[in-house]
């Protein structure tokens, strides 16, 4: 189980995540929707380490530990492929860091490529190739960490409805079949209502958790239900509502 | 045959003429010597080289060797190369300097700093001017004299730079400095570090008798001894080197022996004019093969 | 690591440095008209303030004013060569072929147009610092990302604006890499000036001071010397941490 | 502008260069032993081949040489420096001080170090490249990005791995300018070497040939270092179109 | 009207566009959905200039123009800020190089700031907000050009619901009060429904118009209602046979 209590991260003095509480299930996926600009990014930031907080707790699998950085696979909001390696040679950085064998990561590299529709782009620098297609390749590197959390920070949004919806399929394939805690922001709420076990709504900024829904362990999901509408529409009222503050 | 290393003041010029023939008439070897020369980057190189036993031999200027001795550097001359002064103050001719009081109210660049300046201001002293103004040129010598950015300059030799101006169609006026009151003193000598003389004694003073016969050969056959040099020195431009070698032939020292006389004199003017802190007695630096 | 124990560090490292040279010199016995020990040179360095003083302010203007003339000289021919290709080619050669000229070959033209004053000094001091600030500024600007360029010439920005708002901050921490290197180097521009023609400053010293074999002289004018480098080099640093802000 | 183009441009703007250069000296009657015409430069230059190739060919060596080491040197020195910026802190005096060290202070050192031999000049051209070459590198390090150095830190990257794929590729414009600068200065610096006591070499020529008031041969010398310098400035621009080819 | 007819662009050797064919009526607003990679940024580079096209011509209201360069303003899918501009100083670029007066295009920018939900931080870095608030603040440096066309590139992908929704009606009211012609990029389909006179459905690359779905001229719309969810499957199944080819 993952455990924050009390985050807190203040910029120029003004808190952007206060007093932030957050349990989460080991193996569960869960998806963060917030008002753009409430501190999303910033929270996985936190969480990675990648920024430190200002005061705060975390506990993972009943150890408090100074960060996931060791422990999670990240994926950031902006791509960060270094333009001078081909999208595979990007692709395969964490498996180039790791101290493990080889060739079976050769091989789920090309499987993702091939999965993400990118087969053929292999050899082709960043600068080379379509904002969706970065963008799919930092997520499979993403994937090609072997960590038990992901932390995904709007990992679909520049794809496509179809490749999306390809895309979420996988994930929630890949986090079932290896057990990985998920954590996922996004701002498309059909694709939250599609792939999580928990939805976590936000408030704006100073971030706090407004709304926290646990949907049905059905999936695939028929998003065309009243039940999902409902749902859809609950969370929709409850950003307006947060907008509008 | 036993090796000694030898550093030039300077480059290899007309005045290091008896050192190639030594050694490329065989003097030195039948000396049983083996001699390298090698060049400085800077005219105070040598002589701290070789007082630091990094080499055997150096060419320095008698002033520089006393500055030497009297900065505590245990340096001995042990031979002499040209006996009397190179160094002239000079001028363009025929623009109304014929005696050193014409240089009252002048411009008067000079070559080495915390040298010939101070050669300058003894120089102004012994001949009775006082007003001029002293300008650094370092050795950008014939442009300043020939744009007029100076009228004259103190430090350019007279066998050398005096002949450059007349092959650049300028005639050249200059003044011989022992013959307007500054004493007399030996331009280039032969210096070694007080560790190697006494190591290399033997040596040296085979060296000693080496050099004095290449001066007296190169006397008896100039024209052959030009042609060495010549030789062993390519880049060495002919028209200018032939007509420096006329000017210097009578120059080159007639005897390794010393004069403490002379040396102390020198050495007392110096302090005199502040080129020395602290007075030098030159016996103790001079080495006269005893 | 913390500022302090930061500091404290490198002083460390320095002294042991130092001691080490010290060592060397006594241990070896290496003459003091060679290599003065450090203690000496400090000594004299210290103990000569007001003589060194007196030629450093000289050295000081000459640099000052030597870096002052190559940014302003840098900066327009690192943009025309940046616009001009052509006029990169044609100027790239004569760059190089500065670098390539010795003070000696210099002198006697600089002593025939600026004369014995200061700005011949000044000049070869700016001669020197010039080049690692052009080089550096017009690889800056040859490194501006294409998409901004596009960017730029889209919203039909003239150049006097895209160059204000795009390419200057572009290429300002190349500019001032290049002035580090710069500012280094102007302090043997102006000594190297100083051979020629002064009768005064850090340059003029050293030469004085070798001629009469006060080594330990030549190096205290080199401390001093490099005091002023150092001066130059933190000054710059400062205007980094304050122009390069978006870097962070 | 085409290739072709530019170029006529820039031989044009050269040759008019040239001229104007002929011209002055015929004109204003400057003294030969002051500036030689560019025509008598080339005279000497062609006619003196053998001679000058003689000793170009040394300085070659030398630069070719100081450069090796002064790279080999520099990357490891600015990446401890990255790393470690206390090291930094006590370094970068040292290396503003390598700067302002005139070689007459040196030479003797470099003698009894180094002896007679090509290792005394190749040192002192190392010195003198090495320095742009160090502050360009380590400030390329300092540039790299925070995200992406994030980005490693958290992809558990090994120094080693961090250095090879994030800042070596991301400082390498900055190296590559201060390479630019270092070839370039490399020519002088190995002339300044060749003043500690040379037999051979361009440097060596240079100060022979200008105490014999040779200055069309010190002129030709300076062609043939600059023919060396625009050499490897050509080369490392040929390098820096090969690596650098994501940034357009 | 701006037609262009033929256009094409390779990237080595290998067709990205080819014999591109389009109309679009002046002042309308026009959406292209296609398959992440198509070519729709391109094809956006093409018509303002940014790469050169290889062949075909273009023409606005009836004369050939090299490019639209100096017609059309364009949002690029990277916000393209520039770190060392403050947001505010990022947005007013244009009124900067343009030589009309300032004080009313400040005012613009400043209401522009307020309904983008982006007012008190005027004076951030652009490396000191969130990804979203970078979008829309590029977003506002694109409306700030007073040009006749607007090429919008993915302009709301990293915004939440609510602010979409938001910028949405924005866009639209903005295209119908000053008579601009917009072309803007999407994988929303709902947006594109919601804002679009007419949607084409690009196939994958080289990319060709599939499908030219004109829409009913009343806005704004209901969604939810029968006819759009036809359209809105139509467009899915179009681009799911896209992706199985
Ligand atoms: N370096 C910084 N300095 C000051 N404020 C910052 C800094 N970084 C982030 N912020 C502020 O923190 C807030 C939250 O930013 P964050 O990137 O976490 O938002 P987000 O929820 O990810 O938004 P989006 O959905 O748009 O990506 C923003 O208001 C932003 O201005
Ligand atoms: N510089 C380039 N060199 C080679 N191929 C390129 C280059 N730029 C783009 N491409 C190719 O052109 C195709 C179209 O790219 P484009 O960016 O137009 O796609 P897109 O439709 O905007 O996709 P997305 O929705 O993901 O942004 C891609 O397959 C890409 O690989
Ligand atoms: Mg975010
Ligand atoms: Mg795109």
């Amino acid at each position: 189980m993952l455990r924050l209590s009390h985050l807190g991260k203040k910029y120029n003095g003004l808190p952007v995540i206060d007093q932030f509480d957050l349990d989460i299930e080991k193996g569960s996926f869960s998806v963060l929707i917030g008002p753009s600009g409430c501190g999303k990014s910033t929270l996985f930031d936190l969480l990675t380490g990648t920024i430190e907080r200002e005061y705060g707790t975390m506990e993972w699998i009943g150890e408090a530990v100074p960060h996931l950085g060791q422990i999670a696979a990240y994926m950031q909001q902006k791509d960060l492929l270094l333009p001078w390696l081909s999208l595979m040679q990007n692709a395969m950085l964490p498996q180039v860091f790791s101290k493990e064998k080889h060739l079976r990561k050769n091989k789920k590299a090309k499987g993702l490529f091939e999965r993400f529709g990118l087969n053929g782009f292999e050899d082709y620098l960043p600068g080379a190739v379509s904002g969706g297609m970065k963008q799919r390749c930092a997520l499979i590197r993403t994937l090609m960490f072997e960590r038990e959390i992901v932390l995904l920070d709007e990992p679909l949004s520049a794809l496509d409805a179809i490749t999306r919806r390809s895309l979420q399929s996988l994930l929630l394939s890949l986090q079932k079949d290896f057990k990985k805690t998920v954590l996922m922001i996004t701002h498309d709420i059909d694709e939250a209502l599609y792939l999580a076990d928990t939805v976590l709504v936000l408030t704006q900024a100073p971030m706090k958790i407004r709304d926290r829904i646990t949907l049905p362990s059905e999936k695939p999901r028929n998003l065309d239900s009243s039940e999902y509408i409902a749902i859809k529409k609950r969370i929709l009222s409850e950003l307006e509502e947060e907008m509008q503050l | 045959v036993d090796k000694l290393s030898l550093m030039l003041d300077w480059f290899p010029n007309i005045d290091h003429l008896p050192l190639f023939v030594a050694k490329e008439k065989g003097i030195f070897e039948r000396h049983g010597l083996e001699l390298s020369i090698l060049s400085p980057s800077e005219t105070a190189d040598p002589l701290k080289l070789a007082a630091s036993s990094h080499i055997d031999l150096a060419i320095a200027y008698e002033p520089q060797t006393i500055i030497a001795a009297s900065s505590g550097i245990e340096i001995k001359g042990v031979g002499r190369l040209i006996g009397h002064p190179l160094t002239t103050l000079l001028f363009i001719g025929g623009k109304n300097i014929e005696k050193p009081s014409d240089l009252e109210g002048k411009k008067i660049g000079y070559t080495v700093p915390g040298m010939m300046d101070l050669l300058t201001d003894g120089f102004a002293k012994e001949n009775g001017f006082q007003k001029y103004e002293l300008i650094n040129v370092g050795f950008t010598i014939i442009p300043s004299l020939t744009t007029g950015k100076v009228d004259a300059i103190m430090g350019p030799y007279k066998n050398y730079e005096v002949v450059e101006l007349e092959q650049h169609g300028y005639t050249p006026g200059y003044f011989e400095l022992e013959k307007y009151g500054i004493p007399d003193y030996d331009e280039l000598v032969f210096v070694t570090g007080a560790t190697t003389l006494k190591d290399k004694e033997r040596l040296i003073r085979r060296f000693r008798k080496a050099i004095q016969e290449a001066i007296e050969m190169t006397r008896k056959t100039p024209e052959e001894a030009l042609e060495v040099y010549l030789k062993a020195v390519p880049e060495a431009p002919r028209e200018l080197e032939t007509a420096a070698f006329a000017r210097t032939l009578d120059l080159y020292a007639h005897t390794q022996d010393f004069s403490v006389e002379k040396w102390q004199k020198f050495a007392d003017f110096a302090a005199s004019i502040g080129m020395i802190d602290k007075e030098v007695l030159v016996h103790a630096i001079l080495w006269n093969g005893k | 690591m913390s500022f302090v124990k930061r500091t404290v560090v490198s002083t460390g490292l320095l002294l042991l440095l130092f001691l080490l040279w010290e060592g060397a010199c006594r241990l070896a016995n290496i003459p003091i008209f060679i290599l003065p020990a450090p203690s000496r040179v400090l000594f004299v360095a210290v103990t000569q303030a007001p003589l060194l003083a007196y030629h450093a302010a000289m050295t000081g203007i000459e640099i000052i004013l030597g870096i002052f003339f190559s940014i302003t000289a840098a900066i327009p021919l690192a943009v025309v060569m940046f616009v001009y290709p052509s006029v990169e080619q044609a100027f790239s050669p004569l760059l190089v072929a500065s670098q390539a000229i010795p003070v000696f070959a210099l002198a006697p033209l600089l002593i025939v147009w600026f004369g014995y004053g200061i700005w011949s000094k000044v000049f070869m001091a700016a001669i020197i610092i010039f080049f690692p600030i052009v080089v550096n500024l017009l690889e800056g600007l040859k490194s501006c990302d294409s998409d901004y360029r596009k960017l730029f010439h889209l919203m039909g920005a003239p150049f006097f604006q895209s160059f204000r708002y795009l390419y200057w901050p572009w290429a300002l921490p190349y500019f001032l890499a290049g002035l580090k290197v710069g500012v280094s180097v102007a302090t043997i521009g102006a000594v190297i000036g100083e051979w020629v023609g002064a009768q005064r400053g850090l340059g003029y010293l050293m030469i004085q001071s070798n001629a009469r074999l006060r080594v330990d002289l030549v190096f205290a004018s080199i401390l001093w010397l490099t005091a002023i480098g150092i001066f130059l080099w933190i000054l710059v640093g400062a205007i980094e941490k304050r122009t390069l802000t978006w870097t962070r």
